[in-house]
């Protein structure tokens, strides 16, 4: 169980947090893409061996959505939002 | 009942308290502070068990943690199975047994295995039992396998408990360098959790006669212990094991016997900075053969019994070394007045200063244990020069073994720090930390106490590794895992198959994978395995050390948290009223506990469900609908928002308006169905269904926070400061009338899908013509501190016109009856709108909403739609199961549709059902097949609605 | 086709016989169970990933399709990724026609695979029984039965009495339980077996019929061609060519295909087990409560093997989460209470790739000659099929029937196969 | 011996959820609430209006139930601007009281989240975990005071039982 440091709160327990999913592309403009970009957009998210960006919400706490920078081997957060490791 | 092998005097028992127990049915006497083992060799009990496999006679090895060969089954109220006897403490009228043998471990009859062992190599369960099959042999492998018997019962008595603790430093074990660390982190101020698992703090000190600063060392464990005692900033643990090292410090602690009634056992998650691993070492077998015979110990476990329990586990003792740790050993025996008749010592020269510690025992220089007399106990070992040749025999009853020690790294490997193999140790050290922790004391390799407390007194380690005694003329086997019987021979069979990776070795041997996981084994294997690969042991490496360190009962895990509470529950304030009205009650969406049905005495479900039924189409029925999601939102970009996530356009509803809508996900499938309405300019109410109450907030926050920051709007739950009863059925009106409310509820002036706030009962309510029925609906919110009365109230004032309330199961039937959807029967992941006859729900207007390009594009796919039509049984009584696929003619083929619900309808008096049907609304009218086991059912297609089709009754 | 030679080396027999032979000559003459052959530069196919999907494939494509100059190339020791971490739990009771029929295959294929191999496997064809707690849920298995029924999978519900008779240690969710025992489903075909002995049993067999198995073979890159299909792959020891190459990396999938520039829907998770002290025989079927989020059986050693749910979030690291460790621990200590003094004896991790529907991938990639085969979250019951109808496309082109579902055309128009959350034993 | 501790489910108090940034919510309030706490996780009170910083824009305050309508008579929650929401949540929470020496010793069951007083200081609240469940978490007088949703207080209130049992 991870020590996640929420923006708001500070550091808690990873059972106060709900995991969004990693921060994938930007939402295209859906009447922009072609099929093969709009199926990308939804199914293709970063799934990197080290840092991934990911969001999570402190629904168990402030309620507040971020994002922090997690190492997917170590696990250690490179990067939480208020800059600290 | 004499104990023949306890010393007059000395060890850290209580000879003024005698505990009685028995062993394998027969009584014993031992005293207040003994363990089980112990107790046992006190009393002169050789033969404690039998093997795993070959059933060979096996007595206690260790004196802890690590013992391999003595695992016992407890009795009565703390009945438990494999325990090595050397972790039980004792308790007067305690009842263990030896495991695995059978009738007992004098006469075993599984020992026949004994005989057969050459037939039954490493993994020979692989290469036979495989005609006719498998399972003609299992059963009766299965039987020989497994320890101890499985519990029967839970604890009669007490529970568990696990709780939170915080640290700013956790130190794991409080023998000279856990206590050490312990100090000066206390009187830094630091807040302290120190744990170990032993019954008494001091560790190996409680084990040997050593001094610091001139004086005992047990009296500077008494000064460290007193003094962390007066800190209010340290919390210090006995009986308590660090089994697990969790990512990002969080360590798991189990506490066994804490100082509260009714506590069995506690488990502790510690968070922490800095973890100090002062974890001590575990000293090594020796390997050679029969080594595993009754008598065969570890050197620094026979000292144990000595000094701690004043005990003499024999009378003539033979020591076998390769390194300096043993000689002081001899000297604590021989003070204790035994006769030890010689030292082996493997290495080459020994160091004169260990000679000097034993002036009057002979040692044997450059020689080793190369064989074992007494298949029940040892009764002379050969004495072998390591360059082998003609050895001698020495008769002894107890032969102690140091093969060096192991620095224990369990915690720091499990929090993925590495290790190294020290040459100088002969043994694998902390090499990096990758997590805030440090290994003190002989964790880290220190191995003498001066290295660890300033004036510490004891011989330096000098050692000369030995993995495996290979002189010629051993007869017997030589054991590396004494608990899983894995012999060299295995090993060697292992490798000479090709298994030749340690994991594979580990696998094919089993090696290490006993309760002790190999503590006092693994090395050797590894050595072994160096050995016979001509490789250096680093680069064989060890095998993963994974949690716990020791086993832990299921039951201080999981804490206060099973039964009742596995789940959360939630009540509304009728749900007491439910209980007393005979509800059958069940857990509904989102961990709501809600009623199904109401049953009179002696009625069952599908009558109770037609009463309730009838009522609602026929007169008035109410329910409490106090779990629908509930949410406020406030902002100006509140309409652009609605327009975003609901499928269809909110923006244009007036004040006291609302709209039915879908949310869907972005890749186009059905998240939700719900209702919004319009408060004021900038205020708005959305409900959604209970099941998807906390995933809706969830993806309403995510998206404002995450995708659209600057959009104004703000979201307040009000689920819970809003319940609600809801009055259905063509006498709703006439109820709501009777029941007061102020405000005017002609269809005129309060028409179907509007918003009105006024009083009910008297009470402050916002009352809502919504219908999930299909007839005429008034859900009547108010605050939950008003609604256990407003509920007796309309149920006293719907008395007369015969209103009964409603349980899910019937609100199913009514919402089947309309072919409205429920998104646990209808949607399954792969229907959308259009399947559903609800295209007019999906925005031609506007350019874009969340999940439109995703279900355009899932369409263009031109692919057969599985569509939602009502089906009817040619035979009116004939209900069809929910779930049952439809096929084409109702062959045994793929299938082409699937029953969602079936119903038996009031109105139309028969089963009438819903189903997704490949192309569905095309095929209206036709017979489609029903496919059951053995059985077909053709069912005429119709359109999915069997009650008032135009939709008058609940616009009335 | 061109004719293949075959350097068959002859696989020693195993059976209670050549045992005692050997035992009289002091095990001294068993053979190497696999060669180490010297690492040639180039195959006709090269296999990424010495676990259970890439050794079956290795071994159906020299048996079934005659194409023998393979190589399975291994990071680390064979048999040492997921197919080490498994809880073997083997069964076909899926929700969907494009789902079971793939299952019910497989199952039967691992039914003969110790004559296939033979190796003793240890197949114990001991039923799965689910503890149904819910009404939904009851519904959702009733759905699977009929389905499963037309292709042959029996799914039997039995009464709360006849499920506490057949598991006696089944006595929590009684009727004022939090969540009460409504009833059983009882899945025949499911079985347990040894996974060691599939992962070794393939690489033998395979390595009989001349697959070459590399262990410590690191792939660090996949190389593509001037024409854009696959030339080979870049490893520790050098590069190695071959026209066609299968990813069998579970977990790692993306990492290595993410060296050719290529995208997959896959996220790699974190997925734990754990097992109990060894006991006397307690329970003898598969145990599975989807309900309360749990399953487990008991292993021929006595240990009850236990599984749960993912952890939140991508993972490579092999870890336990103790807040979802403790969900399966009191879960199972509800309807289980005797097990509170039942002991923890190991538990690990093991990460996969999840695909964006849940379901699995087998395919020829975008990338012409290189071929995947991932999204298994609970692919050891796949490994014959997945390793039979990959075999299938690498040597024929074209997917296998019964793999054609699961290839990637799926996702062009997101016509996803949604089996996910259907039961927590997957 | 057991735990020394008395455990209270309270009686309903007067709450408001409040919304908005800093300034907009202030200026509203007006002199109808006492000065709103900026550091995140903290409290204010006077006369009896206890006022909570629970969120980012967000806060909560609470009041004896008596003066809820008059509270809200001076919030105006229908007339507040659109930058702001104001809500009257009174219901949607059942507070619980834990006093007493072992007070702290049976929060660390309940909750996971540090309440050591060098870190969780007297004035601080913050919205935590407790049995599982999203709960406000703060110091009362000898020991800590939480709630939970209100739909689940039965659920709480029998925990609390059996731990302390």
């Amino acid at each position: 169980m991870m020590n996640i440091t929420c923006p708001f709160c500070g550091k808690r327990n990873e059972s106060e947090f709900i995991h969004g999913g990693p921060v994938g592309a930007v939402r295209p403009d859906p009447n922009a893409v072609s099929d093969e970009e709009w199926v990308e957009y939804l199914t293709v998210t970063p799934n990197p061996l080290g840092p991934v960006q990911e969001k999570w919400w402190h629904a168990r706490g402030c309620g507040e959505w971020f994002s922090i920078w997690r190492d997917t081997r170590t696990h250690d957060i490179v990067e939480a939002p208020d800059g600290t490791t | 009942m004499v104990q023949r092998n306890r010393r007059a005097s000395g060890g850290r028992i209580d000879r003024n308290r005698p505990l009685h127990f028995t062993f394998n049915g027969k009584l014993y006497e031992g005293f207040e502070g003994d363990t089980l083992a112990s107790a046992l060799l006190a009393n002169g009990i050789r033969l404690t068990a039998r093997s795993f496999k070959y059933h060979r006679p096996r007595s206690i090895m260790g004196h802890g943690v690590e013992e391999p060969a003595t695992l016992v089954e407890l009795d009565g109220e703390d009945a438990s199975g494999n325990r090595p006897a050397t972790t039980v403490p004792l308790r007067d009228g305690l009842s263990a047994r030896s495991v695995n043998c059978w009738p007992s471990p004098e006469f075993d009859l599984g020992g026949i295995n004994q005989l057969l062992s050459r037939f039954i190599p490493a993994g020979f369960y692989y290469k036979t039992f495989k005609w006719p099959n498998w399972h003609l042999f299992e059963p009766s492998i299965r039987r020989a396998a497994g320890l101890a018997a499985a519990p029967e019962s839970p604890p009669a008595s007490g529970h568990f408990e696990a709780r939170n603790a915080h640290a700013d430093v956790l130190i794991a074990g409080a023998g000279p360098a856990g206590l050490q660390a312990a100090l000066e982190a206390g009187r830094a101020g630091k807040r302290v959790f120190l744990a170990d698992e032993g019954a008494e703090a001091g560790g190996s000190l409680l084990n040997r006669n050593l001094s610091i600063g001139g004086r005992s060392a047990l009296d500077w464990v008494e000064d460290a212990v007193a003094e962390l005692r007066g800190m209010e900033n340290v919390t210090h643990l006995q009986n308590a094991t660090v089994w697990a090292y969790r990512e990002h410090n969080l360590m798991i602690v189990n506490e066994r016997e804490p100082e509260l009634d009714g506590v069995l056992e506690r488990s502790w998650r510690v968070r922490v900075g800095e973890v100090v691993i002062a974890t001590g070492a575990t000293e090594r077998a020796m390997v050679f053969g029969d080594n595993d015979r009754p008598g065969v110990m570890l050197a620094s476990s026979v000292q144990a019994y000595v000094n701690r329990w004043g005990v003499t586990p024999g009378q003539r003792m033979v020591l076998f070394t390769n390194n300096n740790s043993v000689y002081a050993v001899a000297a604590d025996l021989a003070a204790a007045g035994m006769q030890v008749e010689a030292i082996l010592d493997c290495r080459k020269t020994v160091p004169p200063e260990a000679v000097k510690l034993v002036p009057d025992i002979p040692v044997h220089a450059a020689t080793v244990a190369g064989d074992v007399r007494g298949r029940k106990g040892v009764r002379a070992v050969k004495a072998v020069p390591v360059t082998g040749g003609a050895g001698r025999w020495i008769d002894c009853d107890v032969l102690g073994c140091s093969g060096g020690w192991n620095p224990t790294v369990h915690l720091w490997s499990q929090s993925r720090s590495t290790l190294r193999f020290d040459e100088d140790l002969a043994a694998f050290v902390p090499d990096e930390a990758v997590q805030n922790c440090r290994a003190v004391g002989a964790a880290a390799g220190d191995l003498t106490l001066d290295r660890i407390v300033g004036g510490g007194e004891d011989l330096a380690y000098a050692i000369e590794p030995l993995w495996r005694v290979n002189v010629p003329g051993q007869r017997g086997k030589a054991f590396l895992d004494v608990q899983n019987d894995v012999s060299v021979s295995d090993v060697h069979l292992a490798l000479r198959e090709g298994y030749d990776n340690v994991e594979h070795v580990k696998r094919y041997t089993t090696g290490g994978m006993g309760i002790d996981q190999g503590k006092t084994g693994n090395i050797n294997i590894i050595g072994t395995v160096a050995m016979q690969k001509g490789v250096p042991l680093q680069e064989v490496g060890t095998t993963t050390f994974r949690s716990p360190y020791t086993p832990v009962s299921f039951g201080a895990i999981g804490g206060l948290r099973e039964g009742w509470r596995l789940f959360p529950y939630r009540h509304t304030p009728v749900t007491q009223w439910n209980k007393d009205h005979g509800a059958v009650m069940y857990e509904a969406g989102a961990r709501w506990r809600r009623p199904g049905y109401f049953p009179k005495p002696g009625e069952g479900l599908q009558e109770a469900v037609n009463r309730e039924c009838r009522a609602v189409r026929e007169g008035v029925g109410v329910y409490d609908g106090s779990p629908l999601g509930t949410f406020e939102l406030k902002g100006r970009d509140v309409p652009k928002f609605l327009d975003f996530i609901y499928s269809n356009i909110m923006s244009t509803l007036k004040p006291g308006d609302g709209r039915y809508g879908l949310m869907l996900s972005e890749d186009g499938l059905i998240l939700d169905d719900g209702v919004a309405f319009r408060l004021d300019e900038h205020r708005w109410m959305i409900s959604t269904s209970t099941g998807h109450a906390d995933a809706v907030n969830q993806h309403m926050e995510k998206l404002l926070q995450t995708e659209f920051p600057d959009w104004q709007v703000l979201i307040t739950t009000v689920t819970s400061q809003w319940n609600n009863a809801t009055i259905c059925g063509p006498k709703a009106r006439e109820v709501l009338q009777a029941v007061d409310s102020d405000i005017d509820l002609s269809p005129e002036a309060f028409p179907f899908m509007s918003f009105r706030e006024g009083t009910v009962a008297g009470f402050p309510a916002r009352v809502v013509r919504v219908s999930f029925t299909g007839e005429l609906s008034y859900e009547v919110n108010v605050a939950p501190r008003h609604m256990a009365a407003l509920w007796d109230k309309v149920m006293e004032v719907g008395a007369p016109f015969g209103i009964l309330p409603v349980g899910s199961e019937s609100s199913h039937v009514l919402r089947v009856e309309k072919g409205f959807l429920s998104l646990g029967h209808e949607v399954d992941g792969t229907v959308d709108a259009y399947d559903l006859g609800m295209g007019w729900v999906m925005s031609k207007k506007k350019p874009d909403y969340l999940g439109k390009r995703s279900v355009q594009l899932r369409r263009s796919g031109g692919g057969t739609r599985r569509e939602l039509v009502g089906i009817l049984a040619d035979d009116p009584n004939q209900q069809i199961p929910e779930g049952a696929p439809l096929t084409p003619g109702g062959r045994k083929e793929a299938t082409d549709g699937l029953v969602t619900a079936c119903v038996w309808s009031v109105v139309n008096n028969r089963w009438v059902g819903l189903a997704l049907l490949e192309d569905g609304h095309a095929r209206q009218g036709e017979t489609a097949h029903v496919r059951l086991k053995d059985d077909v059912i053709p069912v005429t297609v119709t359109k999915p609605v069997f009650h008032d089709p135009e939709g008058k009754l609940l616009r009335s | 086709m061109c004719i293949v030679i075959n350097i068959i080396t002859i696989m020693q027999n195993y059976s209670v016989f050549s045992l005692a032979r050997n035992a009289l000559t002091g095990h001294r003459n068993w053979p190497q169970v696999w060669r180490s052959p010297p690492l040639k530069d180039r195959y006709d196919v090269v296999v990424i990933g010495a676990g259970g999907h890439g050794l079956a494939t290795a071994y159906y494509l020299a048996k079934e399709f005659g194409i023998t100059n393979v190589a399975v190339l291994e990071r680390g020791w064979l048999g040492g990724g997921n197919i080490a971490r498994n809880t073997v739990t083997i069964r076909s009771n899926y929700m969907r026609d494009e789902s079971i029929p793939f299952y019910v295959k497989s199952v039967a294929m691992y039914e003969g695979l110790t004559d296939e191999l033979n190796f003793n496997m240890m197949h114990s064809k001991r039923t799965m029984v689910d503890v149904v707690q819910t009404w939904p849920k009851l519904r959702e298995l009733r759905r699977r039965q009929l389905v499963m029924d037309i292709y042959g999978s029996t799914y039997e519900q039995i009464t709360t009495e006849e499920l506490r008779r057949r598991i006696p240690a089944l006595t929590g969710g009684g009727p004022d339980a939090r969540l009460p025992v409504i009833c059983g489903m009882v899945h025949t075909d499911a079985g347990v077996n040894r996974h060691d002995a599939v992962a070794w049993g393939y690489a033998r067999a395979a390595d009989a019929r001349g697959v070459e198995i590399h262990q410590q073979t690191a792939v660090q890159s996949l190389l593509r061609g001037a024409d854009g299909s696959i030339e080979g792959v870049e490893t520790n020891r050098g590069t190695v060519r071959a026209k066609k190459v299968v990813v069998a990396v579970s977990g790692h999938t993306t990492t290595l295909t993410e060296t050719a520039g290529l995208k997959l829907p896959l996220r790699t998770m974190n997925l734990t087990a754990f097992v109990s002290e060894p006991v006397k025989p307690l329970v003898d079927v598969i145990v599975n409560c989807p309900d309360s989020g749990f399953y487990f059986s008991q292993s021929d050693k006595g240990e009850m093997v236990i599984g749960g749910a993912p952890d939140m979030g991508q993972s490579f690291r092999r870890d336990i989460k103790q807040h979802v460790f403790e969900d399966t621990v009191t879960a199972m200590l509800s309807l289980f209470p005797s097990f509170k003094k039942l002991k923890l004896m190991r538990q690990w991790g093991g990460h996969l790739d999840i695909a964006h529907d849940a379901s699995p991938i087998m395919d020829q990639t975008e990338m012409p000659g290189l071929f995947v085969t991932a999204g298994w979250w609970g692919g050891y019951k796949a490994i014959p099929a997945g390793g039979l109808t990959l075999a299938h496309l690498v040597a024929k082109g074209e997917p296998h029937p019964l793999m054609a579902p699961f290839t990637l055309g799926r996702f062009r128009h997101l016509d996803f196969v949604m089996e996910a959350g259907t039961t927590t034993a997957r | 011996m057991s735990y020394d501790v008395t455990i209270e489910r309270c009686g309903q108090k007067a709450l408001f959820d409040l919304k908005g940034a800093l300034d907009a919510v202030s200026q509203w309030a007006g002199d109808a609430l006492p000065s709103l706490p900026i550091r995140p996780n903290s409290r204010t009170e006077e006369d009896g209006i206890e006022l909570f910083h629970i969120g980012r824009d967000h806060w909560i305050t609470r009041a004896p139930l008596a003066q809820e309508d008059a509270i809200e008579a001076r919030l105006k929650p229908t007339d507040c601007p659109a930058d702001i929401s104001i809500v009257r949540v009174s219901d949607t929470m059942t507070f619980f009281c834990i006093v007493g020496p072992d007070a702290g010793q049976v929060m660390s069951i309940a909750c996971p989240m540090d309440l050591h007083d060098s870190v969780f200081r007297t004035d601080a609240v913050s919205y935590t975990e407790v049995f599982g469940l999203k709960a406000l978490v703060m110091r009362c007088q000898d020991g800590i005071e939480f709630a939970v949703e209100q739909s689940f207080a039965d659920m709480v209130e029998d925990y609390l039982i059996r731990a302390t049992a």
